[in-house]
């Protein structure tokens, strides 16, 4: 099936979805406040793309340093517990009851604690994000054959070197996914985190909208929220079809 | 939508918090700007007390959030009455359309007053040039330009950035000044142990901007006008009741929202109450329409270009029911 | 041509292995002595769950020995895990990784020992013709048929240069007409580069066809129960196993296993 | 064996919370961001009851949704199983509703659906279903075309197919992706309390945020722990009593 064969369902699915929205605003006469039309969204973007722009530039920022420094302490934390049992017998009675408080419980601490910038929101993402690729790295780099870390010792490979050349590249394809599950986690929480206290981005705008009762602006963002997040999501897959080729 | 109300009814039903309730009277829901504290006590108290039942109304007390309003929740019928923000957020969503009205004012003068540390040599808002100055965009940012504007001093010459949460960045110096509102964050420095620092109230600048406008459904006023009157008499009447007895309403509030701290609850509402019996509020009673204040909002706003002059007090406000309520509940 | 004198490469002398703790402990190795002659091919036969794979492990350095026991590696005293990166093994599964190249998994011994990479690769890229793989260097795991892996896999072992190879198994997962080239292949490749081997199977013929020896071991606990020499000449014509001499051993093994296969029988019918 | 590791997980327990008492003591007084453990353990104990109140209300709210979003989230993924074309024109979309960060839609949420427990519930659905769908599908497709074969030959119908094959393959996915749902489902209906309520988890945390109420606010995280782990827990109980085949396949 081609590309564009592939969009073709996706298309028809919105182009109804779209009908029944802008037929129910007129049969049922919906106020602009409980559902804005199509057309009227757009225009709002239209007029308020600079700020959304800049808003969204915060919110991506948020996410991405957030998104990077989680994915890389989780996924060297998940190395070293491999490589260090011991370790991860000491350390995992933590990380479960870290872990099973759920991650926007967080928010008001990292926002008391860190404050309205920026460092609380991508302390959130970072959470979130990390345990999200924690989980599936640990999943991957333990889901290996025990032969063949047998095999790598009778070479005389050392654990270092047998989770260079072994387990990282077997534990990838766990690993990339575990990566894009974060991606729109990311951007959402950085939304969430943004909507309880922020100076700037798109869950700031979100909220003062709201309490101004704009609410075309608020479809604005979150449209554009949504937007980005499916473009990153999508690009990501793409190169995921290329990083992991042996499938 | 006939069958998520279904789907809600039958919950509602099941979940037996409501079980119990008089069949006869009338349900209505009040939605309040924020999650429930002794902001809103006179509504827990009018619940809590029969105040409502003795005009025939069942009311639900819906607490608000960081992603809500009650202007959107009234104008879409999900509620029938809220406690909203200031005048001007009333205003603004007239000029968008939305069909509600004020038919009460909490709040006679501004809640909001700007705090500086005495070192950092502020003295008076004029002062506040060139510094960085936090302030809550939901409205109280009018009031601070407002008061900026009577110091000659413009948007462009304060660096103004949005405040919530916390003290803290006022605490640890980030910014220079930061709104309190007085019945609340005020209260939060002082309990803190932060000494030192001077307060300037809006008000003492001759910026008077009433705050938290019971408003109502243009389509509630048309259809059921004795349905509007009937919550606004119990309402007064438990504000009233509210600011006389303070301790009790607190333990109202805390029984309805549990977990709150008993002692800022108190000193909420003895701040609240003063904002609330003060001036027409003092002569008139608890909730009384300021036109005249009100008029004079409007048009700095105008001014300001923040408002489309096309928008007008006269429509925005319904003073009749308040004129209506007896004078026993809302005179103090 | 048959058995080479001269010291062993590896002598195992009263080992034992023993699995479990208190509540089930069963004894999967019991006092086994194994000695193999250098450059000389031992094929090790026996029931399911005797206890070769154990042993093989401990000729590996895989696993350490119940205390007791001695092994001697080129003619010094090791503890199991000393032998660890001094013996080329390899397992039953070719376990090739599947996000390297056929050159790339060949080398994979070769990169441990710290071998440049380019290096390696023309090392092993030379023995690709006589693993019947030329040309197919840059082909992925998932692009080879079975035989091929297990080939891959070969040279993997092969050019981890030791004296001593471990094969568990290594046709046991080909179609008949495979493995037969392969054994023939394995014997030839054997001849030129002469390492001592020891070759786990279950199929006696194989076992006859490839060793010097063959080596019977007990079902659990496992135990040598039969030592015999082959002394077919080589190299071995595939007519060979229609031989008379090739029938002898055949039936002395299968009689020592079909006494074994029905002691454990009966052992688990009683 | 079994017992030192024990002990040291114990021990790494203890010695975390010893180490932020200590911080907690040396560094900030009783307003600081990270309040004693003991503070926090009083506050817990004095306030118990609201906790408990709390964690109840937030548990119904969780368990609803979880099992609205289950069901669902199991219904399309069959569905999508047996119809291809269904999946072409509604997984997409099902893809797309996940990007949407549904807090946003606070005031939609209650005018749609209230204010009670049904408009948490909903949140919580919506962040539930969609794993437990992708899983499904995933899980029934999985099964290998001989084993179905084999089935055909003894005679069996599709309907028999489905529950004597499909399912139970399917199952140690199902499993994997409810795991998943229960701990979103806890975060959409702490996040649901926050379009306005009095009574969760969800709502105390906020309520001791805009106080900054530190001792409250961090009694009432540890309560969101507590319930997260319990709920994990049954079900990876479950998982393990019922659907202990998923590592043999």
């Amino acid at each position: 099936m081609s590309a564009a064969q592939r969009l073709v369902y996706p298309v028809l699915g919105l182009l109804v979805i779209a009908a029944v929205w802008e037929g129910a605003i007129v049969v049922f006469g919906i106020p602009t406040f409980v559902l804005p039309s199509l057309p009227a969204i757009a225009k709002a973007i239209a007029a308020d793309l600079p700020a959304l722009l800049a808003g969204l530039r915060v919110t991506l920022y948020e996410a991405a340093v957030g998104y990077v420094l989680g994915g890389a302490v989780a996924i060297a934390l998940a190395l070293a517990f491999v490589l260090a049992p011991l370790l991860e017998r000491a350390a995992m009675p933590i990380i479960v009851a870290v872990n099973s408080v759920p991650v926007v419980a967080y928010a008001p601490v990292a926002l008391v604690a860190l404050g309205m910038g920026s460092a609380s929101k991508i302390a959130m993402v970072a959470l979130a994000a990390g345990f999200a690729v924690f989980v599936n790295a640990m999943n991957g780099l333990k889901a290996i054959d025990p032969a063949a870390v047998n095999l790598m010792r009778s070479f005389g490979a050392g654990a270092l070197r047998t989770v260079w050349i072994l387990r990282l590249p077997a534990a990838l394809p766990a690993i990339v996914s575990g990566l894009r599950v974060a991606i729109v986690r990311s951007i959402i929480i950085a939304i969430v985190a943004e909507m309880l206290g922020a100076y700037a981005g798109l869950g700031q705008m979100i909220y003062l909208a709201t309490q101004q009762v704009d609410f075309l602006r608020v479809w604005a963002a979150i449209v554009v929220a949504s937007v980005a997040s499916m473009t990153l999501y999508g690009l990501f897959a793409w190169v995921d079809r290329r990083l992991v080729w042996w499938k | 939508m006939r069958f998520t109300a279904l789907v809600t009814a039958a919950l509602v039903a099941g979940a037996a918090s409501l079980a119990g309730t008089a069949s006869a009277a009338e349900a209505v829901s009040v939605r309040l700007k924020w999650v429930a504290q002794a902001q809103f006590a006179g509504f827990y108290v009018a619940k809590e007390k029969g105040f409502y039942a003795a005009e025939g109304l069942d009311v639900t007390v819906n607490p608000g959030g960081p992603n809500l309003n009650g202007e959107t929740l009234v104008a879409s019928g999900a509620d029938q009455f809220a406690l909203a923000g200031g005048i001007e957020n009333l205003l603004a969503s007239r000029g968008k359309g939305l069909p509600i009205v004020g038919i009460a004012m909490m709040l006679q003068r501004t809640p909001s007053a700007y705090v500086a540390f005495n070192d950092s040599g502020i003295r008076s808002p004029k002062d506040f040039k060139g510094k960085k100055v936090s302030t809550f965009f939901t409205g109280a940012h009018n009031t601070l330009y407002a008061v900026l504007s009577k110091f000659d001093v413009g948007a462009a010459d304060v660096t103004v950035v949005p405040q919530a949460v916390s003290m803290a960045p006022f605490i640890d110096r980030q910014i220079d000044v930061a709104t309190v509102m007085l019945f609340n964050e005020l209260n939060v420095l002082k309990t803190r142990g932060v000494k030192d620092f001077t307060v300037f109230r809006a008000e003492d600048y001759g910026v008077s901007f009433p705050s938290d406008t019971v408003i109502v459904n243009e389509k509630l006023i048309a259809e059921r006008p004795q349905t509007v009157q009937a919550f606004l008499n119990g309402s007064m009447r438990g504000w009233k009741y509210a600011a006389e007895h303070q301790e009790e309403a607190v333990d109202i509030v805390l029984k309805a929202a549990s977990g709150l701290d008993r002692a800022h609850q108190l000193a909420m509402l003895a701040e609240y109450s003063k904002l609330m019996v003060a001036d027409l509020g003092t002569e008139k009673g608890i909730g009384v329409l300021d036109m005249t204040k009100l008029g004079a909002v409007r048009q700095s706003l105008v001014d300001r270009k923040v408002l489309d002059a096309g928008v007008q007090v006269g429509s925005a406000l319904a003073p009749r029911f308040w004129d209506a309520v007896p004078t026993q509940y809302k005179k103090p | 041509m048959s058995v080479p004198a001269g010291e062993p490469i590896i002598e195992l002398a009263g080992i034992s292995k023993t699995f479990g703790d208190r509540d089930g402990r069963v004894v999967a190795v019991d006092k086994v002595g194994l000695r193999i002659g250098r450059g000389e091919f031992v094929t090790l036969v026996g029931p399911s769950g005797c206890g070769k794979s154990t042993l093989f492990n401990i000729a590996a350095g895989l696993a350490d020995p119940d205390p007791g026991g001695e092994i001697r590696f080129a003619g010094t005293r090791r503890a199991g895990r000393d032998l660890l990166g001094k013996v080329s093994f390899m397992p039953q599964r070719d376990l090739l990784l599947p996000w390297r190249r056929v050159i790339d998994n060949a080398i994979l011994a070769l990169e441990v020992e710290g071998m440049r990479r380019a290096d390696a690769r023309r090392k092993a890229g030379a023995m690709l013709p006589e693993f019947g793989l030329a040309g197919f260097e840059r082909h992925y795991p998932h692009q080879l048929s079975g035989g091929m892996r297990q080939r891959v896999a070969l040279i993997r072992t092969f050019l981890f240069e030791r004296d001593l190879m471990l094969l568990d198994e290594p046709f046991g997962a080909l179609d008949a007409l495979t493995r037969t080239m392969m054994q023939r292949w394995l014997l030839d490749v054997w001849q030129r580069h002469r390492r001592s081997i020891l070759f786990i199977t279950h199929d006696i013929e194989e076992a006859i066809f490839l060793g010097d020896r063959v080596v019977v071991m007990t079902a659990r606990p496992g135990r040598i129960k039969l030592d015999v020499p082959v002394a077919l000449p080589r190299p071995r014509p595939a007519h060979v196993a229609t031989s008379a001499e090739f029938l002898r051993i055949k039936t002395k093994l299968l009689d020592a296993i079909e006494e074994e296969s029905m002691k454990s029988f009966m052992a688990a019918g009683a | 064996m079994a017992g030192r590791v024990l002990a040291l997980q114990v021990g790494t327990i203890a010695a975390c919370l010893v180490l932020w008492e200590a911080l907690a003591r040396g560094l900030g007084g009783p307003t600081a961001v990270m309040p004693p453990v003991s503070a926090v353990l009083l506050d817990v104990a004095a306030n118990h009851q609201v906790l408990l109140r709390g964690v109840l209300r937030t548990l119904t709210e969780t368990v609803l949704g979880f099992a609205a979003g289950a069901a669902f989230g199991f219904l399309a993924g069959a569905a999508f199983a047996e119809s291809r074309l269904l999946e072409r024109l509604l997984l997409p979309l099902l893809v797309v509703s996940q990007t949407v960060p549904v807090i946003a839609f606070g005031a939609l949420v209650v005018i749609w659906f209230g204010n009670g427990i049904l408009s948490k519930m909903v949140i919580a659905f919506y962040l539930t279903f969609f794993p437990v769908t992708v899983n499904t599908l995933r899980g029934l497709l999985s099964v290998d075309r001989q084993r179905i074969d084999l089935m055909r030959s003894f005679g069996a119908s599709p309907w028999c197919l489905f529950w004597r094959l499909r399912l139970p393959f399917a199952l140690p996915a199902i499993m994997a992706s409810l795991l998943l749902g229960v701990s979103l489902s806890l975060v959409g209906a702490i996040v649901g309390e926050w379009f306005g309520d009095t009574v969760g988890l969800g709502i105390m945390l906020v309520q001791a945020m805009y106080a900054e109420n530190l001792p409250r606010l961090w009694s009432v995280v540890m309560a969101c722990g507590v319930l997260g782990a319990g709920l994990y827990g049954i079900l990876a109980a479950v998982e393990r009593r019922f659907v202990w085949w998923g590592r043999e396949l």
